[in-house]
This record gives structure tokens, C-alpha cells and sequence, in this order.
């Protein structure tokens, strides 16, 4: 069975209602344990606690971005093969994106106030998600304005590729712009090399608890993009019957 | 209670905002859901 | 294809829409900036060189409806589309017609305006380099939001919100090769980069400019 | 020589299909007219042919390039002039010199009034006029004679008899009598898609419910 | 002119034109400064008060055109020309509901943007009140604009260009209020200039509008 | 009751006179159509008595507040729906209640479509909808027909007949039959504006030169 059956709303709708239940209860779960955890966990020696607002800010940042690719990803399945479910995917995470974004620039900016002594810097990581935060609200204004689903879906589609492209290019001049202050990624180095283990599993919980919570989110609302959409066809068809 | 010395208003504060924000976008996912849900089920039950 | 660039310029030009105002509007952005932040020289001169830029780039920004926005309400898109030109050389002509009446006045203007903000002398070839690599995407990425929002009544606004986002890369590295420039630092690797951007939007933005604008025909 | 031929052809606006299992051809020499209540999709169908919007079912065959459409807005400039407008619609399609078609729509005493300053009926003229600089064959129209007087609906029909008479086809939706009785009728209403069954013959998103 | 305040707040919502669109400009516009004069923090707090107001201002200007232009295309200006209400009242009623669906929200938003552009901690009070102040002046007078221009297509630059000197007063005496405020020196005279220039534009300007609209009627 | 009077009327359009010396009146009950080809000044002659724009000599008499203008554009919002649309102007001129309005133009089964939906005629049908809801005496019409089928020509007559049988009173500009016999016909051509003496009767500038 190809994968591209679920891209039949029906199908859909059966296969994500099994899933989901069990999806939103580990949402929950690991949501609660990790933010939990991490809000107990020691002070850092020199952050204090402060250190605590990781397990929001890191996890919402993650998924500020992935929130992104994967609509890049559905707009570019919706514009080959034309899956409306793709389509209304997309439209399902971008506020959940946009949220995303805006939990990891507001913790950043909370953190950044004693850290850095400001609220606000022109760094490249910050400035960089403040871009991507116009891009959702683009994007979502774009969903809003436009009446027919299927050339909203089109154009959408559209500006997310080339958003995207900019949004990279935007990542690079920022770079370029001005070099900051915001730490390099350290869950690429090596373990415990930045991070002490006391930080890193409740972190791991937490992020895993975010990917679920965003991916129940996405399904919750394609599930009631495919419903408001089916039921303003029957509505305009019988109107027009 | 846990010691969060001078930061307390800071960590709360990110805690709150996020907690505020995380259950807003939750309900209103579920509301729309409902919503949804019910107004397709009326039109089926109407025929 | 000739015809309807001379006609885009011809319009603009009647239309009172064309050379001047969006001129006009950049000379209005670059005074009224030091009515808002104050008239201390020194400061004025720090900041001139990206005020300049971002005054460019709103006048840019406000006469972009008019790219295609008039064509489909009066139905002239309608007759384009099914005209033997392909869409997307129409998208590129009108784009084209668009820095010719908007980024290049503001190009050729940009040192007088330099001049009101205390721009410091040696930015000047810089500024007008900058503006005249990077005002070409401008007028591109333009064309691209006017596709996209030509079916929405009024969507000027909406406009502002998907385009400008878009002009932050050339934004950076245009300001930032004047602000090179000025202090006489190594300058051509934010040149080449505006050049880049530049050529890559001109060559793939058409295609999917036109793409919006099939869509938006249906 | 068939200029446009359609089979089976089903149209959608609004997601919904409008008319279904059209079929007809035209060849050179032949008008059609189009009649249908309010409503009952023929602009959905020109626009169709015109290629402006995507068929939901059927076939569509005609020459490349062949089409000239002319719809509910007529594509003037209003701060260019009359011959200004035409001339420009010609070098766009290649068409003709634009002298004949300004005699035919009696247009030569307005040619160097800029289109804003002409009267409704003038304006349609105008816009009738572009027809014969496009140097299409086949002319698809949407209501051609709405604030036309009499005798520019007169001057109208002659213009159509030569086009016709050149070779030409034309498709015309229209509520009034154009006084063109050689043309054939097409009158929509026995096409009009069946919406009542709910799951089949669907436009657009419903095929993934069927 | 209840029927029309509300007709109008409703189609800024739908229209998807509203609260959210000038807001989302004005946040592009506070974000696009500093890439173009930098991102040191010292200089942007110095010009940041001029900003937000030269900002505020410049989304108000990009949504003016929404206020006659579409009644004017699909005939519902000369309808209403006809209908019960003096004239006057209805360009008040459009530039109120231009102010709440644009003002308004600026004012509620840019102590956020302050934040952004490291505006001083002393500042806020006087940048909100004297957007509060200062706002509905700019939508009165930018109602006058539309109204001169409501005959041409597409006069949005043109617009721009006939209101922005008039915004000028306003500019300066509202970003001289914040000035001064975090200097902590006198605050009344330019505020109370603020206050004057608002009533009178508020008391005198519909009748012009009016005017104005009424030739352009005919 | 005279619902308008015009006497010794002259009107311009882009600085010169198109019509000069008209005189007619109309009472209650009474039905006036106004004829002439394309550029004639219809449009202009009604815009004028609707107050839109100043009549250049002569006198027009009428009561305030007594006229519903209706012209080629509609002044719908695409965005809002049929009924929005139709309460608004309710609620602007004060008038009676929408339902009859829409059940005289068959509008019902679109009440809740936004009027960016419509087709053509049915865009227009809403217009002529407005009318009934203003609450106005003397209808000023301007090709009111225009896109719509002749069923709902019929329909347009038949409000129109029962508008007049309450007392109201309409000048319709139109280039078609409305199947209205009883209207009186008023044909704009005699009127028409002689622009060939060169010195008298001015409209605008040119009376300073007289
Ligand atoms: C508005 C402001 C901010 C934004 C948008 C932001 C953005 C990000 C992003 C995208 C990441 C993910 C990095 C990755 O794992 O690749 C991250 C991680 C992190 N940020 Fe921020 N940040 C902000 C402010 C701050 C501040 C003020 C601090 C503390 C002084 C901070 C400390 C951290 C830490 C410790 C990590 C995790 C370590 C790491 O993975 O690099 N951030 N931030
Ligand atoms: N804006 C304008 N400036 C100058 N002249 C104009 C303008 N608008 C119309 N005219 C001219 O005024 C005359 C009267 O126009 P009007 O629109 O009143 O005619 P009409 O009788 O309504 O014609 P139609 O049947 O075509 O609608 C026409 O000759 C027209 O060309
Ligand atoms: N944008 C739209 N969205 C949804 N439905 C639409 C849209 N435009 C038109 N319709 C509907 O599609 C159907 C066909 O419309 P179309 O404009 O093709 O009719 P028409 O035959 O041209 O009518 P008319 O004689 O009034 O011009 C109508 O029922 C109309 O209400
Ligand atoms: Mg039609
Ligand atoms: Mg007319």
C-alpha cells in the first residue's frame, strides 16, 4: 500500500483517528514530565536559574523550524501531486508554527533581560527567527485572504518555496550582518562537553514532548480543515442544487 | 517549594507566557475541531 | 513584448503614477526621518546610508500594486494571458517597467538625498552601486507579491506583509556595502552576494510569478 | 476546417461544476449563440475555452493561438486614447492595422479621446473593436452588446457577418436577439450539472470523498 | 451611521484588510531599520522613538486608500452621496473606523516594538500616550488625502505625496513628546501642540473632506 | 403629486454641454424611458438630477430626499453577502424590511452567498434589489437590465410596476424593451447639445471667453 493513499481524506480521517489518541496522550506526557523535570532541576552555576527556561525556549525553537519545513514540505507535495490533505496540512501548522516561533523568541527575550542585561538583541539567531515569525504571518494573512480554497492552497504553496528560499538566504545575511551573542548549538557537540546530563534528558523529554504536541496539533487541525471543507462543498452544492 | 532566588519573576514569567500560549493554541485547535465536527454531523443528521 | 513595455512606461507616465511620485515619496520618507529621530548631524550621518535604503525600498513597495492590480481590474490580464506571449515574459517586461520607473530614478537620485542626510562622501559610489544591483530583485520580488495578491480587492497591505520579508537579504547586504564602503572596508563580498541574489531572483522569480498569476486568472 | 471542437466537456466555478457533458463544434464560417438563464455558466464555459480556467472533465480541441476572448471587462486603458488602446492590442497579437476595425465600430471621430472620457456604449465599442486587430479566427464572447444602442448592435452584427464570412468562427453569450439569424443556438440549460446526487461527478476536492 | 461604522469595521475583518495587516506592516518596517543602519544598540535607542512614529505613521499611510477608493469603484460612493447622512458625517465615520482598525491597534502594540528598537524604559508612557493623541489626527487627515484623490486610479502614491507633509506637524510634535520624555524635560508644550493639532484637524477637516468628495463625484 | 420637474435643463460631461433645454416632469405613478444612442448623456442627465453633479442652467425641481439613484455600478461588497449587502442600504437610507426585496427579485436562494460569487446578472439583480429598500419615491435607473435573463427582465418589470402602483415614479435609461407600455418615452436625441455656434451657452471655462 503506497503511502500516497493517505493522502485520500477518508483514509486520512480513519488512520489519524486511531493514531491520535495515542499520540496526545504522549504529548501530554512528555510535555508535563519534561517541562516538570526541568523546571526542578538544578540551579546552573553560573545562568542560576535561568537555566530552567531551556526546556521551553530550545524545544519551541526546534519546532519553530521543523513547523517550517514540514509545510515546505506539504506545499511541494500539494503543488506535484495535488493531495488536498497536503495542502490543508500546511495550512494546519503554520499557527502552531507561529506560535512555536513566538514562545521561543519571548522566552529568549525573557532570558536574554539578566543574561545580556537586554531585552532585545539584534543577534543573528534572534533576528533570524524574527524573520521567520513575518513569514508565518505572511503566509497565514495569505490563507485568510484568499476565498477559493484550492487557489489559496496554489498560492500559499507558492510563497512558502519562495519564502523559503529567502528565509535561508535571510538566515546567511543575518549572519553576515552582525555577529552575536546567542550560544552556538550545543546539542551537536559532543555530550556533556556544554550541558551536564542533568540538563540533557529532562531537555530530551521536553523536545520529544514538543514534536508531539505539534504533530497532534497538525493532525487535530487538518482533520478540522478536511471537515470545514467538506462541509462547505456539500453547503455550496446544495445551495446551488 | 523550589528556590529560584533572584530570577524567580524571570522563570516564572517565561514559564507563564509559554504555559498561556501552549494552552491557547490548544484550545482553540480543540474548539475549531468540535466545532467542525458537530456542524458536518448536523448537516449529515439533517440528511 | 516591445508594446507592452512602452505601454507600462507610457501609463506611468500619464497616469501621474510614474517617475516622479515614487521619487517624490523617497524624498518625503528620507525628511521626514530627521523630523523623527532629530536633526544632530553626526547621528544623521551614521544612520543615513540605511535610511536611504529602507526609504528605497518602501517607495518601491508602494507602487507595486499598480504592476498588475489595474491590469486585472479592467481585464486587460484576462486579454495578456491569452496573447502569444508567454506569462512569464510578461511578468519579467512588467517588472522591468516597474525599475525603470521606480528603482532607477531612485537610483539616479539617491546623492541628492545623500546629501540631505549628511551622508559622508565616500559612500556615495557605494550607494548608488548598491541601489543599482539591488533595486532590480526589489522591482522582481515585487512583481512576485503583486501575483499572488492580484485577485484580492485592495491588497495593498497584504502586499507589504508576504514582500517585505522578502527584502531583507538584499536590504542586508545593500546597506551593508554602503556601510562598508564608508568605513573602507573590504566591500565586494557583500556585492557579490547582492549580485547573487539579484541574478538568481531575476532568473526563477518569473517562473513563479507567473505560476500565481495562472492562478489567480481561473 | 473545425476551429474548436469539445467533447463531454464539464465546467466548475466555485468548486462546484456548473455544466456537464457539453458537447458541440464549430468550424469556419459558424456563430453560436450561447443562451442560458442568469447564472447557468456561460462566462464559466468561455473562460474555459478561452483557457483561462482548467476543465474539470472532457476534451477541448482547437488550433493553438486561435482564440480571441472578450469578456464582461473590456481591457481599456483610460489614460490612453482610443487608437492608442486598439493600436496597442494589435502589435500584442500581431493582428492587423487597426483602420478598419475603428471604421467598423465607428469609432474615428473618438480616436483621440482618452478611453476615460468615453461613454458606456462607447467604451463597449471600443472594446468589440479590439476583435478584428487581434487577427484571431475564433472569437469567444460574453455579453458583446450590454449599453450598446440599436445601431451599434447593427454595426455590431455586420462586423460578426464578416468575420464570419472571412472564415472565421465565434461563440456569443448573450441575452438579447443580435439580429444574426444564420447563427445556430446552444441554449445551456438541458447541461446544467446535476448537483443533487452527492457523491459523484465531483470538482475538485470531493473527489477524495467519493 | 452606525449601519456604516460597523459595514466598514466588518469588511477591514473580512476583507482580511484589518487590525492585523497595518499592525504586521508596522513591525516590518521597526524590523527593516536595523538592517539597514545597524544593529548597535547605543545608536538604534537614540533614533528608536523617531522610528515607531515614523513607522506608526507609514502604516497608517499604506491602509488610507482602502477608505473611499473600493466605495468609489463599486458605485457605493455616489449611493451613499444620495442617501440621508450629510456627507460629513460619513467621512467621520470612515476615518474612525480607519483609526480603529489601524491606529488603534499601533497604539495597543508598540511598546513591544519599543522593546526592539531598545527604546529607554522612561520612554514608554509618552510614546503610547502620544500615539493615542496624535493618532486620530493622522487618520482625519489621511481620510482628506483619499478623499482628493478618490477619482484617480491607483492614486495611492499620489496620495501619499499630498499627505505626508501633512503628517509632518504631527510627526514632530509626537516624537518631541517622546524625546523629551526620556529626557526627562518639559513634556506639556509639545504634547499640548499634539492635542490642538488633533481637535483641530477632528473639528475642521470632514467638512474639506467633504468638499472634496463632492467634486470628485461630479 | 409632481415627484420632479425639469425645466430649461442644460448638462455637461467633461466640459460641454451634452443635452440643453429639456423639459419634463413626472408624478407619482408615472414611468419615463429615456432613450438615445451611445453618448447621448443619459448617464450624465441622470447623474445630474441625482444631485451627483451640477446641472450647468435650468432649473430642477424635486423634493429632498425623494431619489434612488441606480447607475452601471452596483455598490456591492464583494465580501459581504447578499443579505448584508442588501441591510446595509436598509439600514443607510431607512427604509422597509429586506425580505420583500428579495423574495421581488428572486435573490432567496442567495441570501447567504457573498456577493463576489455572483454572476453577472445575479450581481445585478441584487442592485436592483437596493431599490425597493431605500424607501424612495423616484427611481433614476441607468440600463438597469443590463446582464439579466429575460426572466428576470419580467421580474425587474413587474417591481417596477408595482413600485409605480405605489405612487412611485422612474426614469430608466435603456436601450431594450421592458416590456413596460405604459412608461412614456423620452428620446434624448432632440435635446441634444448643438456644440457647432461657437460663443454662447458655455459650460465651464469657455464662459469667460463668451
Ligand atoms: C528572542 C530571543 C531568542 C531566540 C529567537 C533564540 C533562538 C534560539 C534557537 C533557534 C535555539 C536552538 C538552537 C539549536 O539547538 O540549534 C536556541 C537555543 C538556545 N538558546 Fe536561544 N534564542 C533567544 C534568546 C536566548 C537567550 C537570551 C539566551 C540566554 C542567554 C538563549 C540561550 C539559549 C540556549 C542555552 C540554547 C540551547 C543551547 C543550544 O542548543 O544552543 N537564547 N535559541
Ligand atoms: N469623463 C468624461 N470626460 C469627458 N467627456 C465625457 C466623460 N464621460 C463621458 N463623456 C462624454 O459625454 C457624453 C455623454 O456621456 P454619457 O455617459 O452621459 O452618455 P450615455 O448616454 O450614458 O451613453 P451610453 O448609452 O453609452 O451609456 C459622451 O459623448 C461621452 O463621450
Ligand atoms: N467566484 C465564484 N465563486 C463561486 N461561485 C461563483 C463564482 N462566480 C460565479 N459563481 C457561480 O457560478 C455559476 C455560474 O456563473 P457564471 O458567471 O458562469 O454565469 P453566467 O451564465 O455567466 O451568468 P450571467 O448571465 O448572470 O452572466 C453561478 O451560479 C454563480 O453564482
Ligand atoms: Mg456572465
Ligand atoms: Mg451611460
Amino acid at each position: 500500500m503506497s503511502i500516497w493513499e493517505y493522502a485520500n481524506p477518508v483514509k486520512f480521517l480513519r488512520a489519524s483517528g486511531i493514531v491520535l489518541p495515542w499520540i496526545v496522550a504522549g504529548a501530554a506526557l512528555c510535555t508535563v514530565v519534561g517541562l516538570v523535570w526541568g523546571f526542578l532541576t538544578p540551579d546552573d552555576y553560573r545562568q542560576g536559574a535561568t537555566v530552567k527556561i531551556v526546556f521551553l525556549h530550545v524545544p519551541a525553537a526546534l519546532m519553530a523550524i521543523n513547523a517550517w519545513m514540514m509545510m515546505l514540505v506539504a506545499s511541494l507535495v500539494w503543488l506535484i501531486r495535488r493531495h488536498h490533505v497536503s495542502a490543508l496540512a500546511a495550512k494546519a501548522a503554520a499557527p502552531v508554527g507561529a506560535v512555536m516561533t513566538l514562545i521561543a523568541l519571548i522566552t529568549g527575550a525573557i532570558w536574554g533581560q539578566p543574561m545580556w542585561g537586554t531585552w532585545w538583541e539584534w543577534d543573528p539567531r534572534l533576528t533570524s527567527f524574527l524573520v521567520l515569525f513575518l513569514f508565518y504571518l505572511g503566509y497565514i494573512a495569505l490563507w485568510e485572504a484568499i476565498e477559493d480554497p484550492d487557489s489559496a492552497a496554489d498560492l500559499t504553496g507558492l510563497l512558502c518555496l519562495v519564502g523559503s528560499v529567502f528565509a535561508f538566504l535571510s538566515r546567511y545575511a543575518v549572519n553576515f550582518w552582525n555577529q552575536g551573542l546567542h550560544q552556538g548549538a550545543s546539542l551537536s557537540v559532543a555530550p556533556g562537553e556544554r550541558m551536564s546530563s542533568v540538563y540533557r534528558y529532562p531537555l530530551y523529554v521536553s523536545m520529544l514532548g514538543f514534536f508531539l504536541l505539534f504533530l497532534a496539533l497538525v493532525l487535530i487541525r487538518t482533520r478540522t480543515e478536511i471537515r470545514r471543507r467538506r462541509l462547505a462543498a456539500l453547503l455550496a452544492r446544495e445551495h446551488r442544487a | 517549594m523550589i528556590e529560584l532566588g533572584k530570577y524567580a519573576t524571570t522563570v516564572l514569567s517565561a514559564y507563564g507566557i509559554s504555559l498561556v500560549l501552549l494552552v491557547a493554541i490548544v484550545l482553540q485547535t480543540v474548539r475549531a475541531n468540535a466545532r467542525a465536527r458537530r456542524a458536518l454531523e448536523e448537516y449529515d443528521n439533517r440528511g | 513584448m516591445k508594446a507592452l513595455l512602452w505601454r507600462d512606461l507610457q501609463l506611468a507616465i500619464r497616469a501621474g503614477g510614474g517617475f516622479g511620485l515614487s521619487l517624490a515619496f523617497f524624498l518625503i520618507v528620507c525628511t521626514l526621518v530627521p523630523f523623527g529621530v532629530g536633526a544632530d548631524g553626526g547621528q544623521l550621518s551614521r544612520i543615513a546610508a540605511g535610511i536611504l535604503w529602507v526609504g528605497a525600498l518602501l517607495s518601491c513597495l508602494l507602487s507595486l500594486d499598480r504592476i498588475f492590480a489595474l491590469d486585472h481590474e479592467d481585464g486587460s490580464l484576462d486579454l495578456l494571458a491569452t496573447a502569444p506571449l508567454p506569462l512569464e515574459g510578461m511578468v519579467a517586461i512588467k517588472a522591468l517597467a516597474h525599475w525603470l520607473t521606480t528603482g532607477l530614478p531612485l537610483v539616479i537620485c539617491s546623492p541628492v538625498l545623500g546629501i540631505l542626510l549628511h551622508l559622508p562622501g565616500a559612500a556615495y559610489p557605494w550607494l548608488v552601486l548598491s541601489l543599482t544591483v539591488g533595486t532590480p530583485a526589489l522591482s522582481m520580488l515585487g512583481a512576485f507579491g503583486a501575483a499572488l495578491t492580484v485577485g484580492l480587492r485592495r491588497g495593498g497591505l497584504l502586499l507589504s506583509l508576504l514582500v517585505l520579508p522578502l527584502y531583507v537579504p538584499t536590504l542586508i547586504f545593500g546597506a551593508e556595502t554602503v556601510r562598508r564602503g564608508l568605513m573602507g572596508t573590504e566591500v565586494t563580498t557583500p556585492l557579490v552576494f547582492l549580485a547573487g541574489i539579484t541574478f538568481a531572483t531575476l532568473a526563477l522569480v518569473p517562473f513563479a510569478a507567473a505560476a500565481a498569476l495562472r492562478v489567480n486568472l481561473r | 476546417m473545425t476551429l474548436i471542437s469539445v467533447r463531454d466537456l464539464a465546467v466548475a466555478r466555485g468548486g462546484l461544476r456548473v455544466i456537464e457533458s457539453l458537447d458541440f463544434s464549430l468550424s469556419g464560417g459558424q456563430a453560436l449563440v450561447l443562451r442560458g438563464p442568469n447564472g447557468s455558466g456561460k462566462t464559466t464555459l468561455l473562460r474555459t475555452l478561452a483557457g483561462l480556467q482548467p476543465a474539470v472533465a472532457g476534451q477541448i480541441d482547437c488550433p493553438p493561438d486561435s482564440i480571441a476572448y472578450a469578456g464582461h471587462a473590456d481591457g481599456l486603458k483610460p489614460a490612453l486614447t482610443v487608437s492608442e488602446n486598439l493600436s496597442f492590442w494589435a502589435s500584442v497579437f500581431g493582428g492587423p492595422a487597426i483602420g478598419p476595425a475603428l471604421v467598423a465600430m465607428n469609432l474615428t471621430e473618438l480616436t483621440a479621446r482618452p478611453a476615460h472620457t468615453l461613454s458606456a456604449g462607447q467604451k463597449r465599442r471600443l472594446g468589440l473593436a479590439r476583435l478584428m486587430v487581434t487577427g484571431r479566427p475564433l472569437w469567444l464572447l460574453d455579453e458583446p452588446t450590454v449599453s450598446l444602442d440599436s445601431n451599434s448592435v447593427a454595426l455590431f452584427a455586420a462586423m460578426l457577418r464578416a468575420h464570419l464570412a472571412a472564415g472565421g468562427a465565434a461563440l456569443v453569450a448573450t441575452h438579447i436577439d443580435l439580429g444574426l439569424p444564420e447563427a445556430g443556438l446552444l441554449d445551456l440549460t438541458p447541461y446544467r450539472a446535476n448537483l443533487t446526487r452527492r457523491d459523484d461527478r465531483p470538482a475538485g476536492f470531493n473527489e477524495a470523498f467519493a
